[in-house]
């Protein structure tokens, strides 16, 4: 009975073995994404943005014509005719595939748009927010300035710097969505940067940096997570308003943005065509949407079930 | 800064080149940019926004005629959104991973990902079109009835509310869901106070912060977002004022509007940051890095 | 609908507005009738939409079209076209005479003509001083210098206007019937300065009552109009920017006529049983540009590859989806009088063998790529894309860009787009077209952005404007249109249609094909069924 | 004692906060958390403090450790004010001194877990580099504090309140710094493990040599691990002595009156409370005369004008009363 | 000193969380009578918050449930409660002093706005009536300017302060019972003995029951009249106050009140601790939860979960060292070492 006092009770029961079982099983389960898995919500929403991350990736394979050959003589064609599972557009182009093919361009738009607008807008939310005082008012106000510019504006002058092209789709979406964001995180860098646990962490000397991105950010990250994935939605509207004014993509390729766009000038002839589209930025959105949540509360330690 | 030539935007495309050249001098664009930044710096300083020449007016007037119809559909619209989007929110947060809560994300997603010319449209076409109960377009009147200046707003404010109302409504859930369980809201049902005094007013109020710094941003963002629903509504507002100045290249007034939102945003967001320190006091501005 | 005379009847009581579904004439695919009084009933508001906002109604000032519609109601012009824009008939002048030399062109003034009251006038006659004052006006400040023949006008006496040209020039009166060369009178234009464009004053049949920007402009009859008094007590231009909601709003009644319909509205337009479409051609052609300076759009046998490798009338039905404009391939309107159908077989013919041959033989056989720019409007995505995929066929890459018109007129008419497509209206005089678009004095315009230029063709042009026969100057104007046709500069696919809706309650309204409104003229006087 | 090297020369300390007025635009009141505390800490000692709920206890550790910028005063370490102190030598400083909170429940960050809290100041001071052994380093502290393997993985709400505070401890330990505060570091733990943990205190300042500023209100606490003890009134210290001697003869008419009041250790014992009365006095706003006059037994009319300064009335003791002014 | 007010019989309270089920609570019995006195004292992280919270019915949602056992009031069964009266019981029949003062505030409010909207809530009053209580409420429990103090947030107070105002906040309702967990771990020993002072008075005044949680057993010795030890979820020991302290019958009260350390110590002498960790929540149930750390535990300790005797009228002992054959005495060497 010699050890027995440096084990619990129940190891010198149980033995050790089991415990240690359970204090896998504990670190297993406080594991993101063995989390992730067990949250239904995020798990669906997973799904939905992977299936859609596979329809942009496949779309060659997947499409059922090519999605640029022009046939006027099929214009407007309804779903199913003539083979056309969403039917034809316009310019009797195939609907499916257009949607298919259009996948890339809308997730490359709306994720790597949020996520450049998120990272630059975090970054820039949290030094304002933390420094305070002047760093803030110079860069709030800069953010107020930027927010100043309508988005149409701040494309055209965007596209002239920059030149069109995907990487500057993203860029134009990103910069657009800057000030949002750093608005967003600054707010409530406000507030956690004066809880206990902060004050706590600086008596122990973390860097600024190390605060910033482990204490305060971590802290700050439901409200950019909902923020994030409700932009998702805006980012692909926004390709399509880049596209339309020339910055970004251009004809013949297709967007979920473009097509909605098209559609909406044959709301009455053919209202697949807006239809078909805006059901699936909805669907992606939603996509999103589920996972933003889902992730939320796996990142909330309190929501653990 | 911007590409287009005003004089050519503006005088069309049978402008013969005379006509472009007279034009550019008269607008001082054969100006070297610097110089004319200048000008406009020194006129600014001076108090003098300059002139539209698109709209033959000076850039004060315009905005100041315009300003007056943006904020009663704005602030109209982001009220209700506020209000609704702030219910269903916290209907959501108190019942998460409900089927109202499901329901309610599916919606505001919808608001969200819902082109607003369709929805304008759609809202049209039933409402005007086949009913015939309210206005198509256009700005109602006091001297026909206050009935018709609202009738005149339904339609718009809907439109514009759908993206607000999400907005708030997503942030509002996920604020609440940080607070609905924290211990001072415990402390506060232990004291047996309803949980409709906890959710409503203690828990919102500690869930306010990222509410409100949407508020701001979305106040903000109505000002020149309203773009396409003024245009599909006819509405003349700040945001057809802004489109036609960048459609004609008016730089003067693009600039004016553009200084304008600018100062409104920044007032606007002093305010947010006011309201920050009244709903949570311990939110400092001072510089230095947290602390006391 | 039945017509009523223009002469002022007694107004009469409300009569039924019943609706019927009547018989097709003029009107597409059915007619919307209601039922119509014998008499003109007076009085009453006639709304109509516009697409863009008028900004600056002052004549010299104005830029676009739907100012002009205004001016139209306000102001007159010494002289105007007939309803079908074939003949100039007096308005303000009675009468004129030219010089010999065509270099003088002297004005009667009619003397019964009165301003409408203002703020720095109180409704004076009119007189020859006017006359001579506003085309001296325009001669020197029009902003897009409608008058620039002109090299002054002065007033002999109190009726007579003498106009003295910089050089004889055939389109001088029909230069005159445009809305900028309106008489408008000196103590408003000055008292006014800047702010005239939004108090405009003039002799129309409606003065302007209210003029609110980006939102309505709102005309009230004027009683001393000349040619007596305006069936109307007010006319009202509305902004409706957005064309469903101009539909929609004709349909619940918000508005009379919708002006500039096009796309899938026209067809909304006329399918629906309570409205109008009225159709006709306008005088306007669609077209894509070929560079003619640089590239290999510089090579005429690019040029003729490109366009033997379009199918025109596959693109124009592609284009004109709902019958909102017709197949074309010349650059003039067919209701022009300089058109000739002669002309038609120089275009080259729909053969994309043809096509890959003749790039073979330019030494393009690998294919190679146009930067192509476009304004963001529906119609013309829809021609750039159906080119795309025609010049696909042939190896030819078509980058399309499409930029806001501000991008756009810079960038084209500087001469920096391989292709850029656009359309041309104006006059149904070929000047307006041919020396805009195909003039080397154009060059640097968005007319000729494309930079054309053959002395041949500069050389018949200087000709034609001289020549004061119509009938000669239409030979002249078909040799130049040949001329311009075989150098293949571009594909004239399109003539859009003028397309208006319109509620069957408005009457004695004649629908002009270069799409202005008249509401009060010698031929018509528009009234609505109360 | 006079041997002893002086880890911290704290002079003149003192911290006002500015409270908001009720309504907008009104004046700010101006609170004193602390006035004028002068003391020297020296290596290897433990500093008791005692003092009212409120009298700046806190508020003092927090300008020790930089958390509050004092409003006057310095605090001098290795010969450098504190406050004046950058970079490198503030990261220094900040590895030397460590703070154990008062309050166990907001002071640990939510979306951490107990292993990782720990672990931070080892990866922010680069202590221990190899990620195992700096989790096995973690663990070890967690268990001289009485946690366990189970729960290293757990996030702060799941924890009681003891366990919070023990997790505080930990965390302050993993840098064998050379000087502590400890705010209340033992109040919600139950008294077996607060033995364990004074015990490690104890043991650890054996070892390593280290400092402490301990802040209590258990005066059998305080009484066990301190060498000196600071009472602090109203912001101020109003008696400083050994350990001993404040228990044996204590000056103050406060210190008499707190040791009065501690409740009797066992049911066998009695005692006679000395109770104060009358207006308790405010931070709040300007402060004249001795705080402690108004409930005072042995006010005098000089106590409600002057304010009575620290003087030593014998060897090591030190007091802030005018009853003791004269001898 | 007769009718009984909270018999709490078996309380089980588990959380359910993602590694296992932690028995946080698990066989929690006692009695409070009306205008007594109890003291709950043991190990931390031993269940005695949670005990509280379970008589409140204020788990965490969806993760803390009670599984098991009775909670008796006055008659009513709490655990059956509906929400409307969850609410009237809550706050008005029980008030709770949560552990943790700072967090147990509404940050954003003034603690003044707090407390009249608390009193308010239970008691028909107008707010200013409401207000004036308030103040009073504040002065007894020793906070200076207590109508200034009203409209500071809570931020702005220090610890004990808190603490005080939420005692202040408890005692304005008048309860029928309180429920204090560690009441005075902030409060310097002065204003400890008003608050306890305080809430003797209240008492007396209104028969009051008080559960008190604390770890400081001289704080238990003045005001309690009975005491219950817990130990990892179970209680161990249940006797009136005298009777603990005089004769303590488990080896854990034992270790405890050894462990106290006493004024007459030497300074920074050896303090007695109990060796050894507590068992994890949620393995437990399979022996006596203090088996390891016993030093009498015996083979037996280590295969069965003792039960809660009554040893003597009024005093519980869960010791199978304790079942009234060869019971063990206090200080006796255990033979197996
Ligand atoms: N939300 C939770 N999830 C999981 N376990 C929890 C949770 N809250 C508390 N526990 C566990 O329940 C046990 C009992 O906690 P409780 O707060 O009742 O302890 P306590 O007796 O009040 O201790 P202390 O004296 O330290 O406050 C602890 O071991 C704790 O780890
Ligand atoms: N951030 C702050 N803003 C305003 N006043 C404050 C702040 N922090 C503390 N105070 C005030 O300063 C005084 C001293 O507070 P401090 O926390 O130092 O007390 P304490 O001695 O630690 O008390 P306790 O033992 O109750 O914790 C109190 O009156 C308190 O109200
Ligand atoms: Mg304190
Ligand atoms: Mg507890």
């Amino acid at each position: 009975m010699a050890g027995k006092k440096n084990m619990t009770a129940n190891t010198a029961v149980l033995g050790a073995e089991a415990h240690s079982q359970l204090i896998k099983r504990e670190r297993k389960a406080n594991n993101v994404w063995n989390k992730l898995r067990r949250n239904k919500t995020a798990m669906i929403g997973l799904v939905i943005v992977v299936f859609m991350i596979i329809i942009a990736i496949f779309a060659p394979l997947i499409a059922t014509h090519d999605p640029n050959a022009i046939k006027p003589s099929e214009t407007y064609l309804g779903l199913g005719e003539n083979g056309h599972i969403f039917g034809t557009d316009e310019f009797g182009r195939d609907l499916f595939s257009r949607v298919v093919y259009g996948a890339r361009i809308s997730l490359i738009a709306a994720i790597g748009g949020t996520i450049v607008g998120a990272i630059i807008g975090i970054i820039l939310g949290l030094i304002a927010g933390y420094l305070g005082g002047a760093a803030d008012a110079v860069i709030m106000r800069l953010m107020d300035g930027m927010l100043a510019f309508p988005f149409v504006l701040l494309a055209i002058i965007l596209m002239t710097i920059l030149g069109s092209g995907l990487q500057n789709v993203i860029l134009a979406i990103g910069i657009g969505n800057v000030p949002s964001f750093a608005r967003v995180v600054r707010g409530q860098v406000h507030i956690v940067k004066n809880e206990e646990y902060c004050n706590a962490g600086r008596v122990i000397g973390v860097s600024n940096v190390r605060m910033l991105l482990r204490h305060i950010l971590p802290n700050t990250i439901s409200p950019i997570i909902v923020y994030a994935t409700l932009n998702v939605a805006g980012a692909i509207i926004s390709e399509a308003t880049l596209s339309f004014l020339g910055l970004g993509i251009s004809q013949p390729t297709a967007s979920w943005g473009n097509i909605l766009r098209a559609g909406k000038d044959c709301l009455n002839t053919a209202p697949h065509i807006a239809t078909i589209s805006g059901i699936f930025i909805l669907v992606t959105v939603l996509g999103f949407n589920l996972l933003g949540d889902g992730v939320r509360d796996v990142l909330d330690p309190k929501m653990k079930k | 800064m911007i590409p287009g030539n005003p004089a050519l935007t503006m005088l069309g495309p049978q402008a013969p080149k005379e006509s472009v050249e007279q034009l550019e001098e008269e607008l001082g664009l054969n100006k070297s940019k610097g110089e004319q930044y200048v000008i406009y710096l020194k006129q600014i300083l001076k108090g003098d926004f300059g002139r539209s020449y698109s709209y033959n007016k000076t850039v004060v007037e315009l905005i100041k005629e315009r300003i007056p119809n943006t904020l009663v559909i704005t602030l109209t619209s982001l009220l209700i959104a506020l209000v609704l989007g702030m219910i269903v929110g916290i209907v959501s947060a108190v019942k998460q991973y409900s089927i109202l809560d499901y329901i309610f994300m599916v919606l505001a997603l919808i608001g969200v990902s819902m082109p607003i010319f369709w929805l304008g449209l759609m809202l049209v076409l039933v409402f005007s079109v086949n009913l015939g109960w309210l206005p198509a377009m256009g700005m109602g009147s006091m001297a026909n009835g206050v009935w018709d200046v609202i009738s005149h707003m339904i339609l718009p404010c809907f439109c514009l509310s759908t993206i607000p109302m999400a907005t708030f409504a997503r942030i509002t859930r996920s604020s609440m869901l940080e607070v609905v369980n924290n211990d001072a809201v415990k402390a506060l049902r232990a004291r047996g106070l309803r949980e409709g005094v906890v959710i409503w007013k203690h828990a919102l109020k500690n869930a306010l912060p990222p509410i409100v710094t949407v508020l701001g941003l979305q106040l903000a963002s109505a000002f020149t977002g309203a773009i396409l629903t003024e245009s599909i509504f006819s509405w003349p507002g700040m945001g057809t004022l802004i489109v036609s100045a960048i459609d004609n290249r008016d730089y003067a007034l693009i600039q004016g509007v553009v200084l304008f939102t600018a100062v409104v945003f920044v007032v606007i967001n002093l305010i947010v940051d006011i309201v920050y320190t009244i709903i949570n006091p311990k939110v400092s501005y001072e510089s230095g890095k947290g602390g006391n | 609908g039945s017509k009523s005379d223009d002469s002022a009847s007694e107004d009469q009581s409300s009569a039924s507005t019943e609706e019927s579904a009547g018989e097709t004439t003029k009107i597409v695919n059915k007619e919307a009738t209601i039922e119509v009084p014998d008499e003109v009933t007076k009085g009453g508001e006639l709304k109509i939409a516009l697409t863009s906002s008028p900004k600056n109604l002052d004549p010299v000032k104005y830029t676009g079209t739907y100012e002009s519609q205004i001016i139209y109601q306000v102001c007159d012009t010494v002289v105007t076209y007939d309803k079908e824009l074939e003949e100039i008939l007096p308005s303000l002048a009675t009468d004129w005479t030219i010089s010999d030399d065509g270099m003088e062109y002297t004005f009667t003034i009619r003397d019964d003509v009165y301003f409408q009251p203002g703020e720095y006038q109180d409704g004076r006659l009119m007189t020859a001083e006017d006359v001579a004052y506003s085309m001296n006006r325009s001669a020197q400040e029009s902003a897009m210098n409608r008058l620039d023949m002109l090299d002054h006008a002065e007033a002999i006496d109190a009726t007579h206007v003498k106009a003295t040209l910089k050089a004889p020039s055939a389109v001088f009166l029909t230069a005159l019937t445009n809305s900028g060369n309106a008489i408008v009178p000196k103590e408003e234009v000055e008292g006014w300065g800047d702010e005239f464009g939004n108090h405009l004053v003039g002799t129309g049949p409606y003065a302007m009552e209210k003029f609110e920007l980006d939102q309505q402009t709102v005309l009230k009859k004027n009683d001393k109009y000349f040619l007596g008094e305006p069936n109307l007590d007010t006319v009202v231009f509305k902004v409706i920017t957005d064309p469903n909601q101009e539909v929609n709003a004709l349909r619940t009644g918000d508005i009379d006529i919708a002006t500039q319909l096009t796309g899938e509205t026209v067809k909304l337009v006329a399918e629906d049983e309570t409205v109008n479409l009225l159709q006709k051609p306008g005088i306007q052609i669609s077209y894509a540009y070929f560079n003619m300076k640089e590239g290999p759009t510089a090579d005429p046998k690019v040029r003729e590859a490109l366009i033997k490798a379009v199918d025109y009338s596959e693109l124009a039905s592609g284009v004109f989806q709902y019958g909102e404009g017709e197949e074309a391939c010349l650059p003039l309107p067919k209701v022009s009088w300089g058109y000739d159908e002669a002309v038609e077989a120089d275009v080259p013919s729909y053969d994309p063998e043809g096509a890959k041959a003749l790039l073979e033989e330019a030494g393009y056989g690998d294919g190679f790529t146009l930067e192509m720019y476009i304004t963001n409007e529906t119609f013309r995505q829809k021609a750039a894309t159906i080119l795309q995929s025609y010049w696909q066929q042939i190896g030819v890459t078509l980058n399309i860009n499409t930029v806001e018109w501000g991008t756009f007129s810079e960038t084209c008419s500087t001469g920096k787009a391989d292709v850029f497509a656009m359309a041309w209206s104006w006059y149904p005089d070929p000047y307006f077209f041919f020396d805009k678009m195909f003039a080397t004095s154009a060059i640097g315009t968005l007319g000729n952005g494309q930079c054309y230029s053959n002395e041949e063709v500069d050389q018949l042009l200087a000709d034609a404007l001289v020549e004061t026969d119509q009938e000669k100057r239409a030979e002249i104007y078909k040799k130049a249109l040949k001329l311009i046709t075989d150098d293949d500069p571009g594909i004239f696919y399109g003539n859009p249609m003028e397309c208006l809706g319109i509620n069957p309650k408005v009457q004695d309204f004649h629908q002009r094909s270069d799409g202005t409104i008249h509401l009060f003229t010698e031929e018509e006087n528009v009234w609505v069924v109360q | 004692m006079s041997e002893k090297k002086v880890m911290l020369k704290v002079r003149n300390l003192t911290k006002e906060f500015k409270i908001r007025g009720k309504k907008l635009g009104e004046k700010p009141q101006i609170l004193h958390a602390l006035t004028g505390v002068s003391v020297d800490i020296y290596e290897g000692e433990t500093l008791g403090v005692i003092g009212e709920s409120g009298c700046g206890k806190s508020t003092f550790g927090k300008c020790l450790v930089q958390l509050h910028k004092a409003t006057a005063g310095t605090v001098e370490y290795e010969g450098k004010n504190i406050f004046d102190l950058k970079n490198e030598e503030l990261k220094k400083l900040k590895s030397d001194i460590q703070m154990v909170f008062q309050d166990p429940f907001s002071s640990l960050d939510p979306r951490m877990t107990a292993g990782k809290l720990v672990e931070e100041p080892m990866i922010v001071h680069k202590i221990i580099a190899d990620k195992k052994a700096r989790s096995q380093k973690a663990l070890e502290l967690l268990q001289t504090v009485g946690l366990d393997v189970q729960h290293v993985h757990r996030y702060p709400h799941e924890f009681s309140g003891g366990q919070r505070q023990r997790i505080n401890i930990a965390r302050a330990l993993s840098l064998t710094p050379k000087l502590i505060v400890c705010d209340e570091p033992v109040s919600a733990l139950d008294v077996s493990i607060q033995a364990q943990v004074l015990n490690l205190f104890n043991r650890l300042q054996e070892e390593y040599h280290l400092t402490y500023v301990f802040i209590s209100h258990d005066l059998s606490v305080i009484k066990h691990i301190s060498d000196r003890i600071a009472i602090m009134y109203l912001g101020r210290i109003v008696e400083l002595c050994d350990a001993d001697s404040i228990y044996e003869n204590p000056l103050h008419p406060y210190t008499k009156a707190l040791l009065s009041a501690i409740p009797q250790e066992s049911p066998f014992e009695k005692k006679e409370r000395i109770v104060l009365t009358g207006e308790i006095p405010s931070p709040i706003g300007d402060q004249i005369g001795c705080p402690l006059a108004k409930r005072c037994p042995n006010c005098t009319e000089r106590c409600m004008k002057d304010i009575p300064k620290l003087k030593e009335v014998s060897k090591g003791h030190q007091v802030a009363c005018f009853l003791y002014e004269n001898n | 000193m007769s009718e009984n007010l909270l018999t709490v019989k078996d309380l089980k309270t588990y959380f359910f969380t993602a590694s296992g089920v932690s028995k946080a609570v698990d066989g929690v019995s006692f009695t409070l009578k009306k205008g007594e006195t109890m003291g709950i004292v043991g190990e931390s992280g031993s269940g005695k918050s949670v005990t509280a919270s379970s008589i409140i019915r204020l788990l965490p949602p969806k993760i803390g449930k009670i599984v098991g056992g009775q909670i008796d009031f006055e008659g009513k069964d709490i655990i059956q409660l509906n929400k409307r009266d969850l609410l009237n019981f809550r706050g008005k029949d029980i008030a709770v002093i949560f552990q943790d003062p700072m967090t147990s505030l509404d940050p954003v409010f003034k603690i003044g706005n707090q407390m009249v909207e608390m009193i308010c809530a239970h008691q028909d009053m107008s707010k200013a009536d409401a207000r004036k209580v308030a103040i009073e409420a504040l002065k007894k429990v020793g906070i200076p300017q207590p109508e200034k103090r009203m409209e500071s947030y809570p931020y702005e107070l220090s610890g004990g302060m808190c603490q005080r105002v939420i005692i202040a906040m408890a005692v304005c309702c008048k309860p029928k019972m309180i429920i204090a967990d560690e009441p005075t771990t902030a409060l310097d020993v002065t204003v400890q003995a008003q608050v306890l002072e305080l809430l003797q008075e209240l008492q007396d005044e209104m028969d009051t029951s008080i559960l008190l949680i604390t770890h400081n057993l001289g704080v238990v010795w003045k005001m309690c009249d009975t005491v219950m030890v817990l130990y990892a979820g179970k209680t161990v020991e249940y006797a009136d106050t005298k009777t603990l302290y005089a004769k303590p019958l488990h080896p854990y009260t034992w270790g405890l009140l050894d462990s106290i350390p006493k004024l007459s110590d030497k300074v920074k002498g050896e303090l007695k601790a109990i060796p050894g960790v507590p068992p994890d929540l949620r393995l437990t149930g399979k022996c006596c939860n203090f088996y390891n750390r016993c030093p009498y535990a015996q083979e037996i300790c280590g295969k069965e979960v003792p039960e809660l005797k009554e040893l003597e009228p009024g005093h519980f002992v869960a010791c199978h060292r304790q079942n009234g054959e060869q019971n063990l005495v206090r200080g006796e060497v255990n033979p197996n070492e």
